[in-house]
């Protein structure tokens, strides 16, 4: 930092367990941390979120896994994953050793799965807190993802919070793919969840014209990148609105320090980045640079005084989102 | 490995012609330094305001020593982010991360290595050469493509290896065929000790069958697409067989892309195999039951 | 066309009302016609949509209406036109001189006031087919959108429906903001929409980091363009797969001929072509000649043949989208 | 208007800095010839595979004969569009749609007329002065900015005008203070029958007071954020007064950019005000009932 701009606090809260800075990584996008650390110390973000643990090893999907897209990125890895016991045994102890905060996804086909999971990382050394990806099939329901409904996704948070210990913080990652995303994001928290991340991927396909057929081998896959940025802001606005007391970590093509600026105006706590981390393995410190820079250059001491601030204009009251532009 | 990969904004030196491709010289000396024969680079695309989001991967043709140190790499175009780089031209500059991946293991004797390239995937060769030939390797080319104008560096095999080989689909250069045509007779001739390979992948799948055939190890470097080139991203997999025969989607980038020819599936690419660790419906023999 | 490059039978139908093509305009991004007849003859168009008409003139939303987003546009216009009677007086008359085949598109906030406008648009000479916007408020159902719900959706196309003539085909608009956009879909079909329209623009916000306000008067905006691609055949895919008899109208991100032949192999029999038509004036009738050259060069000798191709693999049975990437 | 609007491919012919600003001449023959003061153009920016989907509208600074006939526009930089646009050089090209808007309505008679410009808003005076002077008008100028290197068009201005007023905020050029300061004196002065302003919306409303103040027409080019410039998006509107009374959102791409000043409801541009025609609530005299 340059000599002339004030150090802008930015420590934030999930939940009740403070982070040094609100930059994290985003679920499924920077591998066990190993990777990444050959470019930087992971310990310098706020925190580490692993990939979505599952409980058995996952060799996910075929290839073609990814596909370019406008802006975007379209993937369907498929939650390719050592499993839990792998995970604990060389992955998490490798973070913990580092004291990288770290946050663990986990996914699973019934809620028995995912409290089994939670219960699993119970006692493991080293989880600052568990984000539930809620993005996953439920094979009690005809495979209908969790998060397409609010009392499903509930019920998931409700019995991995039950199980969890009471100082790690229970967070609820939400798919923009629903009609009315504040509806869930209550169901989650009613059910316990003390903070809420959004947005997972829209689906999305695309047709190669050359081969005549899907680009990806499993047909749809998830957008991620800029291109669903206004759609990650529209949400956290949302949630925020409705909410204004839960933590909300933002995540959405978060490129710059601008774009994460842009999502804790809207009322995020904290900024996961994903698809930035394989255009620029340095994307994440980069980000938290330009954030403090962008917050002190608009005169911020803290960064709690700007989360959410859009909401609040200078003199007037919140502004409610209109559920259409009609 | 090479030690860390490094993000360098390299200024481009030369871009010339080379047949269908397009050579770029880039200064780079924080990747040249690093520089293993097999390793690639990975370039941003598009410039600012660009909607391409992923990096490509090249693989480095030639480092020199110049103005610190320096890559080349050998592109064809396939799409936009290949077609942005062959606009480039001297003093833009190009991001860079790199170098990355496996390189070729070098064997520990002086043996006969036949190095098998399609396309531009000769490229990656001749570094290798020049390192097996600082070991006292043979070394013998077998080169190929679909026609003479992608036959990437025959003219530099001929210097460098004992013999070349060159092989076309359209008979334009060389044999009329493919490469696989005529290795059993190179690696025949020169008593060929292992083969090295990188080319496309039923070419890489040929290469390993004449490997098997003559019972020799083929090190193939493979091509798959990529989204993060450093092990993140997880869309590069393909199936491997590890050291204790089971079978997992390994990552081309971080775990390749150079592989023993033999471990990998190529029939199997672009599918989960059935006894893949982790496989639907409980692939592996490490499949975890609650 | 080259002489090389035989002929495209480049018809199609929706329902039973054959277009010369498959490009259209889309809805409330083509103006009244006349602007872009200054550029070309729009009769060369499959067909124009017309902005959505509502009853009563509408002044829109406030300014600024619009901020570019990467590979996307956020709009909140809100509709701005001159109300029925009017379109009724001017705009359509001088569609019709010209015999420019033309969509109406049409948008209330009950399902009176769509009845009504259906009812006006009945013995009105010109009209090609009725599009339904259902991206509009219910006033009923507290500003509830209608296409975020599929009994209500199917309420209005019913009406609608009943009180047009037989001839005159009811293309159902939907939205992409939902949990499931097949279920939508079909009660539409079964409520007797002849065809269905997709996608509108998802919501999505803009914050400003320089103002820290919503970069729209609106806060909330439709986003358009190659950004929502992949959802819009995402969506096209996932309803073709499950009502394949049903015409579909591909919009969205439309900005080549490759991209009108991405929706099409999806399963659309028509695209409309939206926010291209801002940074291009000639981009639908230049978009229709690079699919016609597409098609061509892929030896295809009718478009109809290209027409959900993509479900359909040789020597394979239709794929089925799955939920999730998981 | 001048013809209808042309999309065409210019080639850049000169690029050169202007104190703050960029101004790039740019071969466009078909837009050329239909050109006809305050005119403006839409560029499409960033080059293949841009994120950015829409078109910059920029003012045209002047038109020439030259290469069958060039325009040239001023451009500051702004956001990614403009800082592309800043970095275009001579033969780059450049895909332009033009001209576009209503230009400015010129007088009968020979008439004294006063020309404002806010900063680069000036750029789109000297047409203008060149066709009122062909009509025998006398043409004074004002021109005013927030200092002095974002004046533009100050040399040219005295060479042309009878008299050239400059105004800066900061006091760098000129008289401290904004153009609405001291055009009443020169509206005096002058015996100005006419003012044509171009320039930020605030300097627009106080020259339009200023008119309204001598009871002398006031015709204004105004700048609305536009997403097509054709008139087909709705998203440049501002609430104009029709000449039945009754105020309109019409288009500043397409109905304007050039209006009668005392139209302008310039105290509601960003608001629907609540009797305009169509506003929520029932605003305007034309309401539909049913
Ligand atoms: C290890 C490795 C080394 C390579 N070396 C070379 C080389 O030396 N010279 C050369 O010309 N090409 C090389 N390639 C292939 C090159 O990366 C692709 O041709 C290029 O990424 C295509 O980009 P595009 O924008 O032109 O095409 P697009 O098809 O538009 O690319 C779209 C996306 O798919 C990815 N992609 C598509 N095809 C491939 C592919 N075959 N490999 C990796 N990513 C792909 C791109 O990274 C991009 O994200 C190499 C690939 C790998 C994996
Ligand atoms: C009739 C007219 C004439 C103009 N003439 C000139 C000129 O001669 N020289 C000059 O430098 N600028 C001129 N402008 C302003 C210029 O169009 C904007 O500065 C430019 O569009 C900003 O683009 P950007 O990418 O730099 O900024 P961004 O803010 O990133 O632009 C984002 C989007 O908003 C739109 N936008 C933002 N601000 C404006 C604005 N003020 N006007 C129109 N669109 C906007 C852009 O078109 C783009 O779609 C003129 C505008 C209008 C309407
Ligand atoms: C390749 C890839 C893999 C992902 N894997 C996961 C995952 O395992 N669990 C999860 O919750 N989200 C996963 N995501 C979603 C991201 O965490 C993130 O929510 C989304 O990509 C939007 O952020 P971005 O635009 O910054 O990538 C993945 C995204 C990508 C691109
Ligand atoms: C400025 C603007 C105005 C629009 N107005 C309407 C409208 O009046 N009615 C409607 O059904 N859709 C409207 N749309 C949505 C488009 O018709 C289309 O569904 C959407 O923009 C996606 O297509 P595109 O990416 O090609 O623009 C509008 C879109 C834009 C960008
Ligand atoms: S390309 Fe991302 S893991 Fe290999
Ligand atoms: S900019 Fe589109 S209507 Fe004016």
């Amino acid at each position: 930092m340059s000599l002339d701009v004030p150090a802008v606090d930015m420590r934030t809260y999930l939940a009740h367990v403070e982070l040094a800075n609100p930059v994290t990584t985003a679920a499924g996008c920077a591998g066990t941390g190993r990777e990444l650390s050959q470019f930087f110390d992971l310990g310098r973000l706020g925190a580490h979120t692993t990939r979505t643990i599952t409980m058995a090893p996952r060799a996910g999907r075929p290839t073609p896994r990814m596909t370019e897209t406008p802006s975007g990125l379209l993937n369907a890895v498929g939650l390719q994953g050592p499993g839990i016991e792998a995970f604990l045994g060389r992955e998490l102890p490798w973070l913990a050793q580092r004291s990288i905060r770290t946050v663990v996804s986990i996914g699973g086909g019934s809620v028995a799965e995912y409290t089994a999971l939670a219960r699993r990382l119970a006692d493991a050394p080293g989880v600052t807190a568990i984000e539930v990806n809620l993005a996953c099939p439920n094979i009690e329901d005809r495979g209908r993802v969790f998060a397409r409904d609010g009392a499903a996704s509930a019920e998931v948070v409700a019995s991995v919070r039950s199980v969890t210990r009471y100082d790690v913080p229970v967070v609820a990652k939400l798919s923009p793919d629903v009609t009315d995303v504040v509806a869930v994001a209550r169901a989650c928290v009613d059910g316990g969840a003390d903070a809420l991340s959004m947005i997972n991927n829209p689906l999305g396909v695309c047709i190669d014209v050359d081969t005549l057929r899907p680009a990806l081998a499993a047909v749809s896959g998830g957008l991620s990148g800029p291109a669903v940025r206004p759609l990650a802001v529209r949400c956290v606005w949302q949630v925020h609105a409705a909410l204004p007391g839960v933590p909300i970590v933002g995540v959405g093509g978060v490129m710059t320090g601008r774009d994460a600026f842009e999502l804790i105006l809207a009322g995020a706590c904290a900024v996961a980045v994903g698809t930035a981390l394989f255009h620029d393995p340095l994307a994440a410190v980069r980000i938290l640079k330009e954030l403090e820079d962008a917050l002190a250059a608009r005169g911020f001491q803290r960064l709690a005084d700007a989360v959410g601030l859009a909401h609040r204009p200078p003199g007037s009251g919140s502004r409610h989102l209109e559920e259409s532009s009609l | 490995m090479g030690g860390s990969p490094q993000q360098v904004t390299g200024t481009v030196l030369t871009t010339r012609r080379v047949d269908a491709y397009h050579a770029l010289t880039v200064v780079a000396p924080g990747i040249a330094e690093r520089f293993r024969p097999g390793h690639f680079v990975s370039v941003s695309v598009g410039g600012p305001g660009t909607s391409m989001v992923t990096r490509r991967a090249l693989a480095v043709h030639d480092v020199k020593p110049d103005y610190g140190g320096t890559v080349e790499f050998v592109v064809a175009v396939r799409g936009p982010g290949t077609a942005w780089l062959a606009d480039r031209r001297a003093r833009d500059t190009l991001d860079l991360v790199g170098p990355l991946g496996r390189p070729f293991p070098l064997p520990r004797d002086p043996v006969n290595c036949v190095l098998v390239g399609g396309e531009y995937g000769s490229a990656t060769l001749f570094a290798l050469a020049d390192a097996l030939q600082r070991r006292h390797c043979r070394v013998d080319f077998v080169l190929g493509a679909a026609a003479a104008d992608r036959v990437f560096g025959a003219l530099r095999a001929r210097r460098v290896g004992e013999t070349t080989t060159l092989t076309t689909e359209d008979g334009s250069l060389g044999l009329r065929g493919r490469v696989a045509d005529v290795l059993p007779g190179v690696v025949t001739d020169v008593h060929a000790d292992v083969i090295y390979a990188c080319g496309p992948m039923a070419m890489l799948r040929e290469v390993t069958a004449v490997g098997i055939d003559f019972d020799i190890p083929v090190q193939v470097a493979v091509e798959e697409a990529m989204a993060c080139g450093i092990g993140v991203c997880m869309t590069c997999v393909l199936p491997v067989i590890g050291d204790d025969g089971v079978t997992r989607m390994v990552r081309a980038c971080a775990d390749g892309p150079v592989f023993r020819g033999e471990r990998v599936r190529f029939e199997d690419v672009g599918t989960i195999p059935f006894d893949a660790l982790g496989a639907p419906g409980g692939g592996g023999s490490a499949r975890h039951v609650t």
